[in-house]
């Protein structure tokens, strides 16, 4: 983890914040995350136009636009892929996913899992309200077994799914935990998410003030992780697996070398290969 | 056997055999000495269902003119034994004319092969490869072959020496002995075919399989970045891809679904670098919602869909053209998009090219509609042109003021900025949106992004690529994709004795060409669609969008088996009466 | 304002509000209210892209006949606030005639709903609730609108004790004295409209909306099992059949994705039991694979999918019919399935009931095309009657011998084998695949089995629910789903103007019913097709597939906006003199 | 574990074969999974209606045909959403699902996850080869990352996919790894996974011969695992984690309640609900 940012000349978090006015309800977390993106941004001094966030679809996952950068609303669910595809291609950019727990781990599961292992240089940001919120109210993977609504009534009766021990298991190399009420030190994390080489996965608790009235009393559990990050994979998966949901901070750093594509080969020209062909 | 007058003088051979019996290599051989011999040809190969260990067979055609679509009949039968011959006897159709050469030791010549009257020679072919030191019967059966057709020695040495450079000396030895044993043993076979050997190369020749072909013109469009997920009979043109993407700078993912697929594509290609995937059906099935967030937020992509026997799982490893409806329609919403189809193998290269090119020019997906047939039949074509388009991604200055990623300006195509352009920063979208990519409800906004995103394809000027029309007749035959060849060549038949009809190929399927289809049936009497597809699809299509200026017939069938020139030169006739 | 004399005598009522003003409810109250009254009406709400807080309208219409439209103008506007209404003023059409009853506090009334030239009368409802202790504006709102209208006072009484219950007496209270006040004000305006309340009920209504009537239908034709994935506008079938199913010895599964639950459905029907999903356009798109599987394994399911304004993520909260595409040809392969489309909110009943039984008696995937008008319009209309339909599944008896599962039989319907009976065991296969079910790529079993799952939907016989037809002109007009009701009450004010039109409404899209629509258009000089969508679709699989016996011609546009019956009296009028 | 499985009287496993020949290669190990699972079933006395067996598509997943159960041959990836289905709708059934590694953890890699948060009652039965067989030799998820082939020239470089660690994060009640080579030993697991309520999951060494020669020498390799199966999640995660992949036999057995429905409540008449509509 980084020091405190300290006071930035130049860019500062307004410069990465587009003039759109979100349509989130009043009380939302997700603002808070949007803070946390745009402060992020700036402590890293990015230039706005080589930052590109990409994004599914729900609540959460229109934050591309109101940012300042490039950024790419894509269909419910893909967006890791369709950034895989823009970070490869695209080194020199800066990439971040966001979205939420429903589009990440519900109908984009199967991606996130590739995206872990594949260890592509990018920052998965997830607002994580255990709910679907775009869509009014339903149980996401997230959401408690006993959490009653109108397509689960009486609640899933489902084990909650784990993103953070999900993400070690396939290989994330930077795990860590925010809080939207905790606008700064999501900060914080963020800038370390994007430092860290690879896929770096940061849940954001991020509550759903509509549907999960009972969320606004996250405040009051989180609490900083009290151990500090570690590198041991062994360790990591001990912490995680034991872990409540509410410890927030750095949770694992890892080493891997992210997935790269060698695109700067022989540069030949397509006329160069037809000599397979000549009889 | 000499073709009939009115044929292209062609032979037609087909080796078969158990897994490892080695036909598909024998096969492979032959269609290389003939190349180099100076003729043109085509190979086929069918196999069952097993990965390894089934039946196989080998089919070669080869003609003093291109060719591209299989022979009436076999000339030639070598089967080094019968195994599972029931299973695909149908796709090697014999007449009284045929030769069959057999192997007794591999039982009697089975009935549904007998029947056809064939002529039957015997030939001990695995005995005789026991008589050369780790001879084997498959190289035996090619030199019966080149002994029968009369193919250059030399040629056929050459290419054994190039194929078995890595497996050593001993190997190269063994196989022209036994090759040898073949040519001696065609000696006592009477047979008469076509001297095809006479004429020489003018232009440079390529063998290339549809798939090579469908990869090149995709470097050559351009395309820098393939993601893609395995599934037959497109895996070869990724492979392809994956292997000479490297020499250019590009490169290929495999990606965990084509979910993933077609979505790092679209990330690519919103990259700015131009981007495509190859599948099959099942696999464009699984990318249509993203196709349609393509459409939406205009971002060029290509999508090759290599054909297989449909629905579902169908017949993954032979031909059809089945999914021209899903291809045209199958994105949910208004959702305009380009659908083109490569008329022959070596025109996957001009398709493809085009198709990328056009994506580009016009911001839009694009798909190319070839099948098995074209992607894995091996051609000897003459080399195909290479084309410089100049149209290409309009891109939006960096600076230049505000820029309105979807401004209705441009016939409906608005420069697209690149990441990392200054002050062009945007946010693409699949939600409906404003001229700035803000999302939008209102009905005004939704109107004119729908009517941009119409426009901007239907009034682009396609020039002449987007049919092939040959020929001036009253009547016209119109075929699509790889139904084209078999087509080309029955009219051609037909044009011999003195019918003559005009042929219309179109290239670019959607949007729709409703003036252009007017254009090039005027002045004819009747049309006939032929297509390899149960439900009549591009007919369908035709009479819906196009509003042909005659009346409309069709001639169609489901696959696997591929459209034959006779079976045409039949149908056509029948129709051509009524 | 009384209707012009060929007009629906009806009343248009739009209260409009930000996010928490309590339209909607005022709205629903207002509907709940004239039903108890005796009337006929609608209600649909518009609402901002914000989850809450954003701005909303309740658009109610009240007749004494059955509607299925809004109506052409709004008698009454009635705004709470003017929050946002640039962004909807456009669903909101006014005339001259029509009354905007504002609230000074709010400011000036704006220019969009000044421009039209209605009466504005003044009413300050912010600060009258203030009078009242707890009072809130919706209430007075609705007391002013009862006023109006003469809505008799005892049935908003009911109303409202029924909609606070829960809300205990003190709420009751403020609203009854807030509905109060606002009944008094509106002594103050002069306002004639047409007296609705005179008729007495004489069969049983209801109140329902669309996608609880698809639940209903459904439920009726015996699904048991749904397993889906939320979205809008579905999500409210899906969760009235969570609620429902329950007590009926079902259940919905939330699956992980919509590849997920087409696939439980898939497999609930193979073991058995009845099942559906439904989603809307992106969801259908990812169904399209294994709708495939479904077609070719020849297992039966229904899709109801409620479309939204498309391509991708498009206009999620609002109308189109822009699916109709992808629902007939977005599956690969040759595909033959169902298409439905309910002609009604009330029709979603019927329609959704008939899927059901005809995926089941057909062993094939059944597309139900719902749309959010039809979905989420709450209508007052007669009980739906409730059919027993006769045919179901044919499921193959135990131990009768060897039980082929693809047999050619019974006119392409062959005996299914549900698991757990002995003797019958098979493979479900989307291999293409002989009558045991075994994997096969021989061309006869291809085109057998391609025969087969065709005929069975083209033979079977629809009987006259294939379409609603009505009226006897020279001139069809021809509609389809939503899009009937605005149509059907077109013409019955043309019909009052002296022209007959006969309207023809197919409620069996898929397979194309040549046949029928010939013999429906019999007579008729020239048709027009009327859809709500860009491209036309409906207008183009009409002549591409059914070769209608005269000329087509269409008028065409897409959502948001819902068609109105005065657009249309308009269109088919300018139409009916070409 | 259950001790050797005696001679049954009755049921052989030759009654759960059909009389169709497979296509599988000659040496394939999937031959060896076929007898394994019919003897699993002799040993359990199913009747073989009362068994599903469900698939998607791959060499392994043309399990279904070869058995005289009931089977379903689906598409590619989704075999254990249609066998939720199934299995939810009729839990009088034994539903197993057979597939390949290519199926399950590529392109079924959500529906794995989900199912394993899930917990229906099935068992899963994973041939792994780390290869995708039918497509003729293309990199899996559990392809080590310097496998040459043709679409990936000089290999992936990509970390496998780890399918035991994956089960045991998102909730699999019983996992438990075999090889063909041992079908006795492959059989008893599957007896434990079948009779074990909830989500089982069975990874099946099964080589490929044709396009990993190499896979030959598993069988010099393979080992019973030296350690108990374990309830502790704990455990059986650090176990798994540290785990090379070669070690055979149950690693994990839980005892979460596997998810069901309520199908047997108030049996109404769809007219019952009609009440709600009315006026
Ligand atoms: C293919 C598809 N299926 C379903 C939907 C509907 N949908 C939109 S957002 C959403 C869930 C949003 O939940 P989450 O990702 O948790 O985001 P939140 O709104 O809670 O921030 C769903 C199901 C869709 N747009 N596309
Ligand atoms: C949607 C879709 N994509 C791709 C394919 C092609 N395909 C068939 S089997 C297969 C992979 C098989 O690998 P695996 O599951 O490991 O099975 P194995 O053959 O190794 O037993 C693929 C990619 C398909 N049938 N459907
Ligand atoms: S519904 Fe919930 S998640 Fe969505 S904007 Fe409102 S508070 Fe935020
Ligand atoms: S290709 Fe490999 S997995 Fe497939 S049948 Fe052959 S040996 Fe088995
Ligand atoms: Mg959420
Ligand atoms: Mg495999």
């Amino acid at each position: 983890m980084t020091s405190s940012p300290a006071p930035i000349p130049g860019l500062t978090a307004r410069d990465y914040k587009s003039e759109v006015k979100p349509v989130w309800c009043p009380g939302c977390g997700d603002f808070s995350v949007l803070s946390a993106i745009t402060k992020a941004l700036a402590e890293l001094k990015l230039p706005p136009e080589k930052v590109s966030v990409i994004s599914g679809i729900g609540c959460s996952s229109r934050m591309p636009a109101y940012m300042n950068s490039y950024g790419f609303h894509g269909v419910h669910g893909r967006a890791v892929a369709l950034a895989t595809g823009l970070k490869l291609s695209r080194p020199d950019l800066t990439v971040l996913v966001t979205g939420g727990d429903g589009d990440g781990f519900s109908i984009g599961g199967n991606h996130f899992l590739h995206a872990c292992r594949r260890n592509v240089d990018m920052t998965y940001i997830v607002m994580d309200n255990q709910v679907y919120g775009m869509t009014k109210g339903q149980p996401s993977p997230t959401t408690e077994p006993d959490w009653d609504s109108a397509l689960s009534p009486g609640g899933t009766g489902l084990r909650p799914f784990h993103p953070l021990v999900i993400a070690l298991a396939s290989g994330a190399n930077f795990i860590a935990r925010g809080f939207s009420g905790d606008p700064n030190g999501t900060a914080r994390l963020i800038v370390d998410a994007i430092r860290t080489p690879g896929f770096s996965f940061v849940e954001v608790l991020s509550p759903c003030v509509t549907f999960r009235e009972d969320q606004r009393g996250w405040k009051k559990i989180v609490r900083p992780a009290p151990v500090d990050p570690t590198e041991d994979i062994g360790r990591a998966a001990r912490r995680l697996m034991t872990d409540d949901g509410f410890n927030l901070g750095i949770l694992y750093t890892g080493k891997r070398k992210p997935y790269q594509l060698r695109l700067d080969a022989v540069e030949e020209e397509p006329a160069a290969l037809e000599t397979q062909f000549v009889v | 056997m000499t073709a009939k007058d009115d044929e292209t003088p062609s032979l037609s051979i087909a080796l078969t055999g158990s897994g490892g019996a080695g036909v598909i290599t024998a096969g492979n051989m032959l269609l290389d000495a003939a190349a180099k011999a100076g003729c043109y040809g085509l190979f086929a190969r069918s196999s069952g269902p097993q990965i390894r260990g089934g039946e196989a067979a080998a089919m070669v055609r080869l003609a003093k003119e291109p060719v591209a679509a299989p022979g009436d009949v076999f000339d030639i039968l070598i089967a080094i034994d019968w195994h599972n011959i029931d299973r695909f006897a149908v796709e090697l159709p014999l007449s009284t004319e045929s030769l069959v050469i057999a192997d007794p030791s591999q039982g009697e010549v089975p009935e549904v092969i007998a029947a056809s009257g064939a002529r039957i020679a015997e030939l001990p072919l695995k005995d005789l490869a026991k008589t050369v030191a780790k001879g084997r019967p498959n190289m035996i059966a090619l030199g019966v072959v080149a002994g029968l057709i009369g193919l250059p020695d030399e040629v056929a040495d050459e290419v054994m020496a190039r194929a078995l450079k890595k497996r050593g000396d001993e190997a190269l030895a063994a196989s022209r002995d036994a090759f040898a044993l073949g040519v001696e043993a065609a000696g006592t076979m009477s047979f008469d075919g076509p001297d095809l050997w006479t004429r020489a190369a003018t232009r440079e020749r390529w063998i290339i399989n549809g798939n090579e072909a469908a990869g090149l013109g995709a470097v050559r469009g351009g395309v820098r970045f393939v993601a893609a997920y395995p599934i037959t009979p497109a895996t070869d043109l990724l492979e392809w891809m994956a292997l000479n993407l490297q020499r250019l700078g590009g490169a290929l993912v495999q990606a965990e679904d084509e979910l993933a697929s077609i979505n790092m594509i679209i990330g690519a290609s919103y990259g700015g670098t131009p981007a495509l995937t190859a599948t099959s059906g099942p696999g464009l099935a699984l990318m249509s919602e993203s196709l349609g967030l393509a459409v939406a937020s205009e971002v060029p992509v290509v999508v090759v869909d290599v054909m297989r026997g449909g629905p579902s799982t169908g017949i993954p490893t032979k031909s059809e053209q089945s999914d021209l409806n899903i291809a045209l329609f199958g994105l949910h919403g208004d959702a305009p998009h380009l659908v083109l189809a490569p008329t022959s193998v070596s025109d996957c290269v001009f398709t493809t090219q085009w198709a990328v090119t056009l994506a580009e020019a016009l911001q839009s997906p694009a798909i190319v509609l070839s099948d098995q047939l074209l992607g894995q039949t091996r051609a000897i074509v003459d080399r195909p042109t290479d084309i410089a388009f100049v149209s290409q991604r309009v891109t939006a200055d960096a600076g230049a003021g505000e820029v309105r990623r979807y401004a209705l300006a441009g016939g409906g195509v608005s420069p697209m900025a690149i990441p990392g352009a200054p002050g062009a920063q945007y946010t693409a979208d699949g939600l409906e949106h404003d001229e700035r990519g803000l999302p939008s409800s209102r009905a005004g906004d939704h109107v004119t992004q729908l009517d941009k995103r119409a426009a901007k394809l239907d009034g682009f000027d396609y020039g002449n690529h987007w049919a092939e029309i040959e020929g001036d007749g009253r009547r016209a035959v119109v075929a699509w994709g790889s139904s084209t060849g078999a087509v080309r060549e029955a009219l051609a038949r037909l044009g011999s004795r003195g019918h003559e009809f005009r042929l219309v190929s179109p290239r670019l399927l959607a949007p729709a060409q409703p003036a252009r289809w007017t254009e090039a049936l005027e002045g004819v009497e009747r049309a006939l669609v032929v297509e390899l597809n149960h439900s009549a699809q591009f007919y369908r299509y035709l009479k819906g969008y196009c509003d042909p200026p005659c009346p409309v017939d069709v001639y169609h069938r489901p696959g696997p088996l591929p459209l034959r020139v006779g079976e045409l030169v039949a149908e056509i006739e029948k129709w051509s009466r009524s």
